[in-house]
C-alpha cells in the first residue's frame, strides 16, 4: 500500500480505535488490580461488547428487514417510531417484555422454557471468532472456523428442545423439519469452506482473512473460480442454516403456523427472534470473512469493511426473502444432497487444480467443469413430479 | 498463574461433576428426550475437557459430530418412534440391581488397578501441545490406511442406514 | 462331407423351439406361425437332403461326424441311408402336418401354446437325432429326448386320463430303454476297441450267446416302442389321452422308431441272433396282428379302435422283419412308411370329428355320411387304405410283407392274413357306425370338415394314392440298403 | 390299326370318368352321368375292333415292370387273348348299356354324381380285372371291385338294411379275398410267377412232361383261389351276400351282381383253368360246390317274393351253373354261359328295376297284370326269362345245354340230374314270378303303374336283342365257334351235341313253365296246399336255409364275442399285469415307506425327540433378551477380571 | 497437566460405568443407543488423557479419539436406522418386547 505516512498513521488509528481503547482499560487496569483480575477484565470487556452488540444487531436487523421488504414490496415499513422507524424495535422490545409468558398445560415445562435460553448461547458464542475488523477477534482461535460451525450446529438441540417441549404437533413438525434442512445444509456448507481452508492453510478465521491480503487488500477469494462457487454455495447453505427464506420451511406459516415456536410468546419468543438474526448476522459476517476479504479493503478502516461486506449480505438475504417463494420439503433436501453436495466436492477439485496451475487456465479449466458438472447435476436432478393424485369423489 | 490455573482445575473438577451428573440423569431419567439432552450436556461438558486437554480440534470435532448430528439423529428417532404419552412407562428392566452390584464390583477393581498402577507419565509428553496440521499430517501420513478404512465404513453406513430406514415397497 | 444338412435337419426344430421360447407369451400367433415355419424349413430341408440322397447306394451317406466325449470314445456322428431317409422324411412330413393339425383345429389349451410348441418343436428334434444318430450313444440320448415332450405333451394337453396316459408311456418306454441302454453297454464294452459309432461295430464278429443275450435286451427296448402284442398296453392310453396332433406324431413316427431300431441296429449288429429269435419274433408279430385286429373289433371308442389297429398294422411291419428276406423286410420298410401316413390321418380325422362332436363313443354316431360328406370321403378314403385296398398304399406293403413271410412260414402267414379280414371288418364296421345308416338327431349341427383340415389331409392322401399305384416311388431308395442288410443276415444264416 | 396299347385307355377312361365325377361331382350335377357313359361308350368303341381281331385269332400283349419281388421283377400289363376278350365284349356292351339305363334310373337322387363315379370306377376295375395279364393286377382291379359292390350296394346308407348289406358283402367276399391273395402268394412261391401266360406256359409244359410240378402246394394254390370265387360269385357257403346286395340300387344290381363282377369269379377259374387242370383233385370240389350251388339258390328263389331277391337267387344259380362247368372241364360251356347269361340277367333286373320304378313296390305279391301297362318292359322281362329258362333258341338255351352236355357227357349222371331238376326250378320260378307280375289282376289298387321312359327301355330292347342273338356263336348253327374259340386257351375236353340232352332241358323248362302256369294263374291255392303240404321245406325255402342266422350264431357272434373277450383279456391280464407291475412297486415302495417312516425315521425322530427333551431344560438359557446376554457377557468379563488381577 | 492423570481415569470409568448401567438396565433401544455414546465418550477420554501425560506421539490418541467419534457417528446412523425399521415393523422400542429368538 503506497499510501503518505499521515494517512497512515490516521488509519491505523481509527481502524485500531476499539482495539486501543480495550488497551487502554486494561492497561489502567492493571495498575489497580492482580493480574488474573486483568485478564478476567479483558474476557469480560469483549464478552460484554459482543453481549450488547448481539441484541443491537438483532433489534437494528429486524428494522432493516421491514424496511427493506416495505420498499420492495412498495411501502414504506415502520416509520412512526422516531425518524424513519428508528425507534421501532426499542418499541418492539418492550412490548415484548411486557407480553404474557404463555406456557401450555401439558408442555414439557422445564425445557419448554430452557429452549429459547438455550438457543442464544451459540448464537452468542460464534461472536467469539468473528474477527470483525483488524486485532478485533474476541478469542483468536486456531480452529476458528471449526469451532465456528460446530458451534453453530449446536443450535439444532434448541430448536428441538422448544418443538418438543411445546407439546404442539406443528412445533413438533418444525422441529424435525428444522432438524433434517440445518443438518443437511450442513454437509454442503461445511464442504464449501474446506477449498478456504485449503488455500489459506489455516482455521484461524483472522488467518484467514490474512490470507486474502494482496494489492488493495482486495485478493479476496470471490475474485477466483472456486471461490465464486464456494461462495454461493456457502451463502445459500447459510440461508438455509437460519432458515430464512426461501429455505424457512421450520417456520413455514402456510403449513405449520409457525413451525418450533408456535406456542412461544413475549421474552421467549423474542429470545428465538433474537438468536435467529444473531446467526443471519454471524453466518453473513462469516461469509464475507472467508469469501470477500473479510475487513480487508482499501483505504476504509477494517471494521467498516467488515459491516459493511456484512450488510450487503444481509440485504441480499432480505431481497431473497422479498423474491422468492418457499421450496418444497423434497426439493429442499434434493436440492442439499443432489446438487449442492456434488458441487461442492467439485469445487474442492476445481480448487486444488486452480492451486497448481495458472490463473487464466485455472479460469478455463474451471469454467469447463463447472458448466459440465452443472449441466449433468440439472440433467440428473430432472425436477420429480410427484404422482397425479386422483379425488374419486371430487366428481 | 496459580489462581487462573486454580481456577481452570476447579473449572475442570466442576466440569467433570457436571459430566457425571448429567451422566447418571442419562441412565436415569424416565423421559428418554430429557435423557438425550442430558447426554448433550455430558458431550459438551466431554469437549469441554478436551479442550482443557489442549485437544482443540477433537473438542470442535466432538461438538460438530456429536451434539450437532449425532444427537440430531438421536433425538429424531426418539421423536419418531416416542409416543408422547410414554413418560410412565418404567424405563428400566429387571436386571438393575444385579447390574448395579456388578458395576460396583467393576468400579471398585479397576478403581484399585487404576489407583495402583505407576503410569508413565511423561513431561515431554505433558508439554506437547497438537496443532491442526500435525493432527492431518498423521492422518495423511502414518495413518492413512486406517484413515481410509473409516471413510470407507462411514459411506457404507451411510448406504446402510438408508437401506435400512427405507420403508419397504 | 462338407455339408451339414442332416445336422441342419437336426437341429432346426431346436432353434425353432428357442425362438419360441424367447417370444413373448401373449403373441400366440406368433408362436403359431414360427411353430409352422420352423416344421416347414425342416420339412424343406429334408427334401433339399432328399435331391442330394443317392438312392442307388447301400451305405451310409451325408456322413458328419465329430469327436464329442473323447474319453469314452463318444461321438457326434449322424448319417443316413436307405433305412432311416424314409423315416426322416416321414417325420418331417407328420410333423409338419402335425404343427398344421395343430393350428387349426386341435383345441390347445388357452394360453399355453408357447410350451406346447417349444415342447413339440423339442420333440422333433429328438425324432431326428433318433433316426439319424449312428452313435449308439447319441442314438440313446435322442430317444430319450423324444420321450420328454412326448411326457408333457401327453399330460398336460391330454383327454380326461391323461396323467395316467403319460406316467404309463413314460415308465413303459424308459424301462424298455433301460434295457437298450445295459445292452448298448454291453456291445460298447464287448467292442475293442470300445466304441460306440455303427459303423465300426458292424464289422466286429460276437459272440453267439452274448449276441442272444444283448439282442434280447434291445429287443425289449423296441419292442415296448412298436409295441409288440403283450407289451401294447401302453399304446391305446397313450393314443387316447393325446391330443390329435400328438397321437398322430405317436402313430406316425414314434412307433416307427421300435422298428427302426430292429433294422438299424438289432439286425446289423446281432445276425446269428436276429435268425435265432426269428420265430419268436414271427409268432409275437402274428399275435399282435390278428390280437390287435380283434380288440380293434371289440371297440366302441374311435381313438382306440385306430390305436388297437396301430398294433395289428405294426404287427405286419414285425412280420416282415421276422421274415428276413427281401421281400419281407420291403414290405415292413414300406408299412412304416405308409402307416405312418395312413394312421395320422385317421388320428386327424378322429381328431376332425371329436372337435366338433366332442365325444369319440362310436355307437353314438350314424348317418354322418349325409351330413358331411367331404369327411365322409376322407374317412373312407383313409380307413380302405388302413384296411389294404389295392391302388392304395397299405395295400402293397402288406402283400409284400405277406410275400415275404409266405417264404418263411405258411402257417404264420395264413395266420395273418385273418388280420387283413378283421381290418377290414372293423374299419368297415366303424364306418357303417360312424357315416351310415340314420342320423342321429344330436348331429344335425355338426359341419363339413374345412379347408384347413383338408390341406392338411391332403399331402397324406397325395402320398397314400402316389405309393399306393407307384410304390418304387420310395422302394427305389430303401431296396439297396435292406439288400445290403439282408447280406449282413443272409452270410449268418447257415 | 387295332392292334396295340390303346387298350390301356378301355379301363382308363372310366378311371378318369370316376375322378371328375368324384372331384367335380357338385358342380357336374346330371351331367355326371353324360360323363361316365361317353367313358364307357368310348371305351366300348375302342374295345371292340380289339376284340374283334382277336375273335379273328390274334393275341395282344404287353406289359411293363412295376414292383420288384426279391430279385424278380414283376410286371403288369395286359393280355388279349379269347377269354379276356370275350369277357371285354360282353363288359363294355353290356356296361354301357346299363349305364344309360341308370340315367333314368337314378335321375333326381341326390347322389347322381357319386353314382355314376362309383359305377365308372367299377368299370375301370372290371375292365382293368378284364385286360389284366397277372394275379396281382388282376387281385387289385377284384378288390376295387369289390370295393365299388360295398359302395354301391350301400349307395342308400340311410337305410340301415343297406348299409348292413354292404358291410356283409364286402366281408364275405372279403374272406374269400384273402384265400384268394394266399393262394396266388402260394402259387408264386410254387412257380416263381404271377403272370398268366407264364403260368400257362409252365402248365402245359408241365402237362405234356405228365409230371405236375409241386402237386400238394399247386392243388393248395387252386383250393385257395378257388376260394376268392366262392366269395366273389357267391358259391355255396359265402353266397349269402348276394341276396342283400339287392339293397343297392337296380342297375347296380343288373351290372355288378350279375352281369359282371358276380362273373368274375367264374372268370378267375377260368383264367386260372391250367391251373385247376393240372392238379387232380381240385376240379371236383369246384362242380360239387358249383352243383350244391345251383340246386339250393333255385330252391330258395321257389318261395322268395321279392322280385329283386328272386332274381339273385337265379343269379347265384347260374353262378353255380357255371362253376359246376368249370369244375367238369367245360371251360368253353362256362364262359359261354357266363356271356349269355350277362346280358339275359342284365336284362331280368333292368326289366324288374323299370318295374320298380313303374310300381315303386318290389313284392311281387303286390303286382299283378302289369302286362298292359309296362308292354316293354314285360315283353322284355318275358324274353330275357325265356332265355334263362332256356328255351331255344334263345341264348339261355345253348349255354345251359353245353354245360348239361357237360355233366352228362362227363359221366356224372348226378350231376346232370341235379342241374336238370334245377333248370325246371328255374324255369318254375321264373315263371312264377312272371305270372304273378305281369298277368292276372293287380292285387295292391294303391300301385298306380306306368311305363317306364325311353331311357330305360331302349337299353332294355338292346338286350333282348342280345340275349336273344349272343348264343349263336356258340351254337350248332355256328358250329360252335365260340367253344372252339375258348379250346385255344387250354386244352379241355370237348363234348359232341347231344339230342337227348337238349330235349331233357327243353322238357324240364317247357314242365318248369306250364307247372308255374298252371298254379299261378289257374289253381292258386294249390301252390298253398303245398306249401303246408312240405312245410319243412317250404320254411327251407323261405328262410334260405337258414344260412344267415346259421352264420350269424357259428361266425358273427364268436367274432365279437371273441373279441370282446380279448379286449377284456387285454384291459385286465396284459394290461393288468403291467398295472400290476406298477401297483406291485407301490406296495413295495408302501412297505419300504413304512420302514422309513417308523423305523429309519423313528430312530432319528427319537434322537430328535430326545435333543427336543434337553432343549426345554437348556432352553431357560435363552431369553432372547439382549440385556439379559450383555449382563452375563459383563458378569463374565468380571470374573475374568478378578481372576486375571488376583484380587480375591 | 493440570490434575492428576489418575482423577480423570476415575472420571472416565465411572462414566463408562454409568453408560454401562445404561446399556444394561434401559429397556429402550434408543436409550441403549445414548448410554453406548456415553461408554465411547469415557473411552475417547481415556485416550486423550493417556495422549496427553503419557505417550510419545501425542496426536495419535487424539487421531484414535477420531476414529472412535467416527465409528460413534456409524453406530448411532446405523443403529437408529435399525431402531426405525424395527419400530416400522413391531411398533415397539422396548428390548424385552423384541424376543423373536426367545425359545
Amino acid at each position: 500500500m503506497n499510501m503518505p505516512p499521515l494517512l497512515r498513521d490516521i488509519e491505523f488509528a481509527v481502524d485500531l480505535s476499539f482495539v486501543n481503547a480495550k488497551g487502554w482499560i486494561l492497561d489502567l487496569l492493571s495498575h489497580i488490580v492482580p493480574d488474573w483480575v486483568v485478564v478476567f477484565a479483558s474476557i469480560v470487556i469483549s464478552g460484554v461488547a459482543i453481549l450488547v452488540l448481539g441484541p443491537v444487531i438483532m433489534m437494528y436487523l429486524t428494522l432493516l428487514e421491514r424496511k427493506l421488504i416495505g420498499r420492495i414490496q412498495n411501502r414504506y415499513g415502520p416509520n412512526r417510531v422516531g425518524i424513519w422507524g428508528l425507534l421501532q424495535p426499542i418499541a418492539d422490545g418492550i412490548k415484548m417484555f411486557t407480553k404474557e409468558d404463555i406456557v401450555p398445560v401439558y408442555a414439557d415445562k422445564v425445557i419448554h422454557c430452557l429452549a429459547p435460553i438455550v438457543i442464544v448461547i451459540p448464537a452468542l458464542m460464534v461472536f467469539l471468532v468473528v474477527p470483525f475488523g483488524e486485532r478485533m477477534t474476541a478469542v483468536n482461535l486456531n480452529i476458528g472456523l471449526l469451532y465456528f460451525i460446530a458451534v453453530s450446529s449446536i443450535t439444532t438441540i434448541p430448536i428441538f428442545m422448544g418443538s418438543w417441549g411445546s407439546r404442539n404437533k406443528y412445533s413438533l413438525l418444525g422441529g424435525m423439519r428444522t432438524a433434517a434442512q440445518m443438518i443437511s445444509y450442513e454437509v454442503p456448507m461445511t464442504l464449501s469452506v474446506v477449498p478456504v481452508i485449503m488455500m489459506s492453510q489455516s482455521l484461524s478465521t483472522n488467518k484467514i482473512v490474512l490470507s486474502q491480503s494482496g494489492s488493495y487488500d482486495m485478493n479476496w477469494f470471490i475474485f477466483t473460480p472456486w471461490g465464486i462457487v464456494g461462495f454461493i454455495i456457502f451463502f445459500l447453505c447459510a440461508v438455509a442454516e437460519c432458515n430464512r427464506p426461501p429455505f424457512d420451511l421450520p417456520e413455514a406459516e402456510s403449513e405449520i403456523i409457525a413451525g418450533f415456536h408456535t406456542e412461544y410468546s413475549g421474552m421467549k419468543f423474542a429470545l428465538f427472534y433474537m438468536a435467529e438474526y444473531m446467526n443471519a448476522f454471524t453466518l453473513c459476517g462469516i461469509a464475507a470473512t472467508l469469501f470477500l476479504g473479510g475487513w480487508q479493503g482499501p483505504f476504509l478502516p477494517s471494521w467498516i469493511w467488515f459491516l459493511g461486506k456484512t450488510f450487503v449480505l444481509i440485504c441480499v438475504m432480505i431481497w431473497f426473502r422479498g423474491t422468492f417463494p418457499r421450496f418444497r420439503v423434497d426439493q429442499l433436501m434434493g436440492f442439499a444432497w443432489k446438487f449442492l453436495l456434488p458441487l461442492t466436492l467439485i469445487n474442492i477439485l476445481v480448487a486444488g487444480l486452480c492451486h497448481f496451475i495458472s490463473e487464466k487456465t485455472g479460469w478455463i479449466y474451471s469454467f469447463i467443469i463447472f458448466s459440465i458438472s452443472f449441466w449433468v447435476l440439472v440433467r440428473l436432478n430432472r425436477p420429480w413430479m410427484p404422482e397425479k393424485r386422483h379425488y374419486p369423489l371430487a366428481n | 498463574m496459580d489462581m487462573l490455573s486454580l481456577i481452570i482445575k476447579f473449572g475442570i473438577y466442576g466440569t467433570m461433576a457436571l459430566a457425571l451428573i448429567a451422566a447418571i440423569a442419562v441412565v436415569t431419567l424416565r423421559n428418554l428426550f430429557h435423557s438425550a439432552l442430558c447426554l448433550a450436556a455430558v458431550l459438551i461438558a466431554t469437549a469441554m475437557i478436551y479442550a482443557a486437554f489442549h485437544a482443540d480440534f477433537l473438542a470442535a470435532a466432538q461438538i460438530l459430530l456429536y451434539v450437532g448430528a449425532v444427537m440430531t439423529l438421536i433425538i429424531f428417532a426418539i421423536m419418531l418412534t416416542e409416543q408422547l404419552g410414554s413418560k410412565t412407562i418404567r424405563q428400566t428392566n429387571r436386571q438393575n440391581l444385579a447390574a448395579l452390584a456388578g458395576l460396583l464390583v467393576f468400579v471398585v477393581i479397576l478403581g484399585r488397578v487404576i489407583f495402583k498402577t505407576p503410569w508413565p507419565v511423561t513431561e515431554k509428553a505433558l508439554a506437547s501441545k497438537v496443532t491442526v496440521m500435525e493432527l492431518g499430517k498423521a492422518f495423511m501420513g502414518p495413518y492413512v490406511f486406517p484413515f481410509e478404512v473409516i471413510s470407507i465404513i462411514l459411506i457404507a453406513a451411510l448406504l446402510g442406514a438408508v437401506v435400512i430406514a427405507k420403508k419397504d415397497r | 462331407m462338407s455339408s451339414h444338412i442332416l445336422s441342419w435337419i437336426i437341429f432346426a426344430p431346436l432353434i425353432g423351439a428357442a425362438a419360441v421360447l424367447l417370444m413373448p407369451k401373449s403373441k400366440t400367433s406368433w408362436i403359431r406361425w414360427c411353430a409352422l415355419l420352423t416344421t416347414l424349413i425342416v420339412f424343406g430341408l429334408t427334401c433339399y437332403a432328399l435331391s442330394m440322397f443317392q438312392g442307388s447306394r447301400a451305405g451310409f451317406q451325408m456322413l458328419e461326424k465329430a469327436a464329442w466325449i473323447p474319453q469314452f470314445n463318444v461321438q457326434y456322428l449322424v448319417g443316413t441311408d436307405g433305412i432311416s431317409f424314409p423315416m426322416v422324411f416321414l417325420t418331417a412330413l407328420i410333423s409338419l402336418l402335425a404343427c398344421m393339425g395343430s393350428l387349426a383345429h386341435i383345441r390347445v389349451k388357452e394360453g399355453r401354446e408357447k410350451e406346447y410348441y417349444f415342447l413339440f418343436l423339442l420333440l422333433e428334434t429328438g425324432m431326428m437325432g433318433t433316426f439319424l444318430a449312428l452313435d449308439l450313444f447319441l442314438f440313446y440320448i435322442f430317444w430319450e429326448v423324444v420321450l420328454v415332450p412326448m411326457y408333457f405333451l401327453i399330460g398336460i394337453w391330454g383327454g380326461p386320463r391323461r396323467e395316467y396316459a403319460a406316467i404309463k408311456f413314460f415308465l413303459y418306454t424308459l424301462a424298455g430303454s433301460l434295457f437298450m441302454l445295459l445292452g448298448i453297454l454291453a456291445v460298447y464294452f464287448a467292442a475293442s476297441p470300445h466304441t460306440f459309432s455303427m459303423i465300426d461295430l458292424v464289422k466286429m464278429p460276437r459272440d453267439f450267446f452274448f449276441q442272444k443275450i444283448v439282442f434280447l435286451a434291445f429287443f425289449l427296448g423296441f419292442a415296448i416302442k412298436v409295441p409288440i402284442f403283450p407289451f401294447h398296453t401302453w399304446l391305446p392310453d397313450a393314443h387316447v389321452e393325446a391330443p390329435t396332433p400328438i397321437s398322430v406324431i405317436l402313430a406316425g413316427v414314434l412307433l416307427k422308431m421300435g422298428t427302426y431300431g430292429f433294422l438299424r441296429f438289432s439286425y446289423p449288429l446281432f445276425p446269428e441272433a436276429a435268425v435265432w429269435f426269428q420265430p419268436a419274433m414271427g409268432v409275437l408279430a402274428v399275435i399282435g396282428i390278428v390280437y390287435g385286429g380283434f380288440v380293434a373289433l371289440a371297440q366302441t371308442d374311435f381313438k382306440k379302435m385306430v390305436a388297437y389297429s396301430s398294433v395289428s398294422h405294426m404287427g405286419f411291419v414285425l412280420l416282415g422283419l421276422a421274415a428276413m428276406n427281401a421281400n419281407g423286410f420291403r414290405g415292413a420298410l414300406l408299412q412304416m412308411f405308409n402307416h405312418g401316413t395312413i394312421t395320422g390321418g385317421l388320428f386327424l380325422l378322429v381328431g376332425v370329428l371329436y372337435d366338433r362332436a366332442h365325444t369319440r363313443d362310436l355307437n353314438d354316431f350314424g348317418g354322418l355320411g349325409a351330413k358331411m360328406p367331404g369327411y365322409a370321403g376322407i374317412l373312407t378314403f383313409f380307413s380302405l387304405a388302413s384296411l389294404g385296398l389295392p391302388g392304395l398304399s397299405g395295400f402293397i406293403s402288406e402283400f409284400l410283407t405277406l410275400l415275404g413271410s409266405y417264404q418263411y412260414s405258411k402257417v404264420m402267414t395264413a395266420t395273418a392274413t385273418i388280420g387283413i379280414i378283421l381290418a377290414a371288418a372293423y374299419l368297415l364296421y366303424m364306418i357303417q357306425r360312424v357315416l351310415l345308416g340314420q342320423l342321429n338327431p344330436k348331429w344335425t349341427g355338426l359341419t363339413d370338415i374345412n379347408w384347413q383340415e383338408v390341406i392338411t389331409l391332403a399331402p397324406l392322401m397325395v402320398f397314400i394314392l402316389a405309393l399306393g399305384i407307384y410304390p418304387n416311388l420310395i422302394l427305389d431308395y430303401m431296396i439297396p440298403t435292406l439288400d445290403g442288410l439282408l447280406k449282413i443276415l443272409g452270410g449268418a444264416v447257415r | 390299326m387295332v392292334t396295340s396299347d390303346q387298350i390301356i385307355l378301355v379301363p382308363l377312361l372310366p378311371f378318369i370318368a370316376f375322378a371328375v365325377n368324384l372331384l367335380a361331382g357338385r358342380w357336374l350335377k346330371h351331367r355326371a352321368a353324360w360323363l361316365s357313359v361317353a367313358a364307357s361308350t368310348i371305351a366300348c368303341f375302342i374295345a371292340i375292333p380289339v376284340c374283334w381281331a382277336v375273335f379273328q385269332g390274334n393275341h395282344f400283349a404287353n406289359q411293363g415292370t412295376w414292383l420288384m419281388l426279391g430279385q424278380t421283377p414283376l410286371k403288369f400289363g395286359y393280355v388279349m387273348d379269347p377269354l379276356s376278350s370275350s369277357l371285354l365284349f360282353m363288359v363294355t356292351i353290356v356296361g354301357t348299356l346299363i349305364q344309360i339305363y341308370a340315367m333314368g334310373y337314378m335321375h333326381g337322387d341326390p347322389r347322381y354324381s357319386r353314382f355314376f363315379a362309383y359305377v365308372s370306377l367299377f368299370m375301370s376295375a372290371m375292365l382293368t380285372l378284364s385286360i389284366s395279364d397277372n394275379y396281382l393286377l388282376f387281385f387289385m382291379s377284384w378288390e376295387i371291385m369289390g370295393l365299388c359292390s360295398y359302395l354301391l350296394i350301400g349307395f342308400y346308407f340311410e337305410k340301415d338294411s343297406a348299409a348292413k348289406a354292404g358291410f356283409k358283402a364286402f366281408l364275405t367276399t372279403r374272406v374269400g379275398d384273402v384265400g384268394f391273395l394266399i393262394g396266388f402268394l402260394t402259387l408264386f412261391s410254387a412257380i416263381g410267377t404271377l403272370n398268366f401266360s407264364e403260368m400257362n406256359a409252365l402248365m402245359a409244359n408241365a402237362h405234356h412232361a405228365g409230371a405236375p410240378l409241386h402237386a400238394g402246394l399247386l392243388s393248395l394254390a387252386a383250393l385257395l383261389i378257388f376260394c376268392g370265387t366262392i366269395g366273389k360269385s357267391a358259391q355255396f357257403p359265402l353266397h349269402v351276400w348276394l341276396p342283400d346286395a339287392m339293397e343297392g340300387p337296380t342297375p347296380v344290381s343288373a351290372l355288378i351282381h350279375a352281369a359282371t363282377m358276380v362273373a368274375a369269379g367264374v372268370f378267375l377259374v377260368a383264367r386260372s383253368f391250367s391251373l385247376f387242370m393240372i392238379v387232380p383233385n381240385v376240379l371236383p370240389v369246384v362242380t360239387v360246390i358249383g352243383t350244391i350251388t345251383a340246386f339250393m339258390a333255385a330252391f330258395i328263389a321257389l318261395t322268395q317274393t321279392d322280385i329283386k331277391r328272386i332274381l339273385a337267387y337265379s343269379t347265384i344259380s347260374q353262378l353255380g351253373y357255371m362253376v359246376t362247368a368249370l369244375g367238369l372241364s367245360g371251360l368253353g360251356a362256362g364262359t359261354f354261359h357266363l356271356i349269355t347269361h350277362a346280358f339275359f340277367k342284365a336284362l331280368l333286373f333292368m326289366a324288374a328295376g323299370s318295374v320298380i320304378h313303374g310300381t315303386h313296390v318290389q313284392d311281387i305279391r303286390e303286382m299283378g297284370g302289369l302286362f298292359k301297362k309296362m308292354p316293354h318292359t314285360a315283353t322284355t322281362f318275358i324274353i330275357a326269362s325265356l332265355a334263362l329258362a332256356g328255351i331255344p333258341p334263345l341264348s339261355g338255351f345253348w349255354s345251359k345245354d353245353e354245360i348239361l352236355l357237360s355233366a352228362f357227357a362227363s359221366g356224372h349222371k348226378i350231376v346232370f340230374m341235379i342241374l336238370l331238376l334245377t333248370a325246371f326250378m328255374t324255369a318254375f320260378y321264373m315263371f312264377r314270378l312272371i305270372f304273378l307280375t305281369f298277368f292276372g289282376q293287380p292285387r295292391n289298387l294303391k300301385v298306380h303303374a306306368h311305363e317306364s321312359p325311353a331311357v330305360m327301355t331302349a337299353p332294355l330292347w338292346a338286350l333282348a336283342f342280345g340275349s336273344i342273338v349272343i348264343g349263336f356263336p356258340g351254337s350248332p348253327f355256328m358250329h360252335h365257334w365260340f367253344q372252339k374259340f375258348m379250346a385255344h386257351m387250354v386244352h379241355h375236353p370237348e363234348y359232341e351235341p347231344s339230342a337227348f340232352v337238349m330235349a331233357c332241358s327243353v322238357a324240364a323248362a317247357v314242365c318248369g313253365i306250364s307247372l308255374a302256369g298252371v298254379i299261378y294263374l289257374k289253381k292258386i291255392r294249390w301252390a298253398q296246399k303245398t306249401a303246408e303240404t312240405f312245410s319243412f321245406l317250404y320254411r327251407l325255402s323261405l328262410n334260405k336255409c337258414y344260412f344267415d342266422e346259421l352264420y350269424s350264431r357259428c361266425i358273427v357272434k364268436p367274432f365279437q364275442s371273441l373279441g370282446r373277450f380279448l379286449f377284456g383279456f387285454d384291459a385286465r391280464i396284459v394290461d393288468g399285469a403291467v398295472n400290476g407291475t406298477g401297483h406291485a412297486t407301490l406296495f413295495i415302495s408302501a412297505v419300504k415307506g413304512w420302514i422309513d417312516k417308523y423305523i429309519v425315521d423313528g430312530l432319528v425322530n427319537f434322537t430328535g425327540t430326545l435333543t427336543h427333551f434337553l432343549n426345554s431344560i437348556v432352553k431357560r438359557l435363552q431369553t432372547g433378551f439382549v440385556q439379559n446376554y450383555l449382563l452375563i457377557v459383563f458378569i463374565g468379563i468380571l470374573v475374568f477380571l478378578v481372576w486375571e488381577l488376583k484380587i480375591i | 497437566m493440570i490434575i492428576p492423570l489418575a482423577h480423570i481415569l476415575i472420571f472416565s470409568l465411572l462414566l463408562f460405568a454409568t453408560g454401562l448401567y445404561g446399556v444394561l438396565v434401559r429397556r429402550n433401544i434408543i436409550g441403549i443407543l445414548i448410554s453406548i455414546e456415553l461408554m465411547l465418550n469415557a473411552a475417547n477420554i481415556n485416550l486423550i488423557a493417556f495422549s496427553k501425560s503419557t505417550s510419545l506421539s501425542p496426536e495419535t490418541g487424539q487421531i484414535f479419539a477420531i476414529f472412535v467419534l467416527a465409528i460413534a457417528a456409524t453406530t448411532a446412523a446405523v443403529g437408529l436406522a435399525i431402531v426405525l425399521a424395527l419400530y416400522r415393523v413391531r411398533k415397539t422400542v422396548y428390548t424385552d418386547e423384541v424376543h423373536l429368538l426367545k425359545w
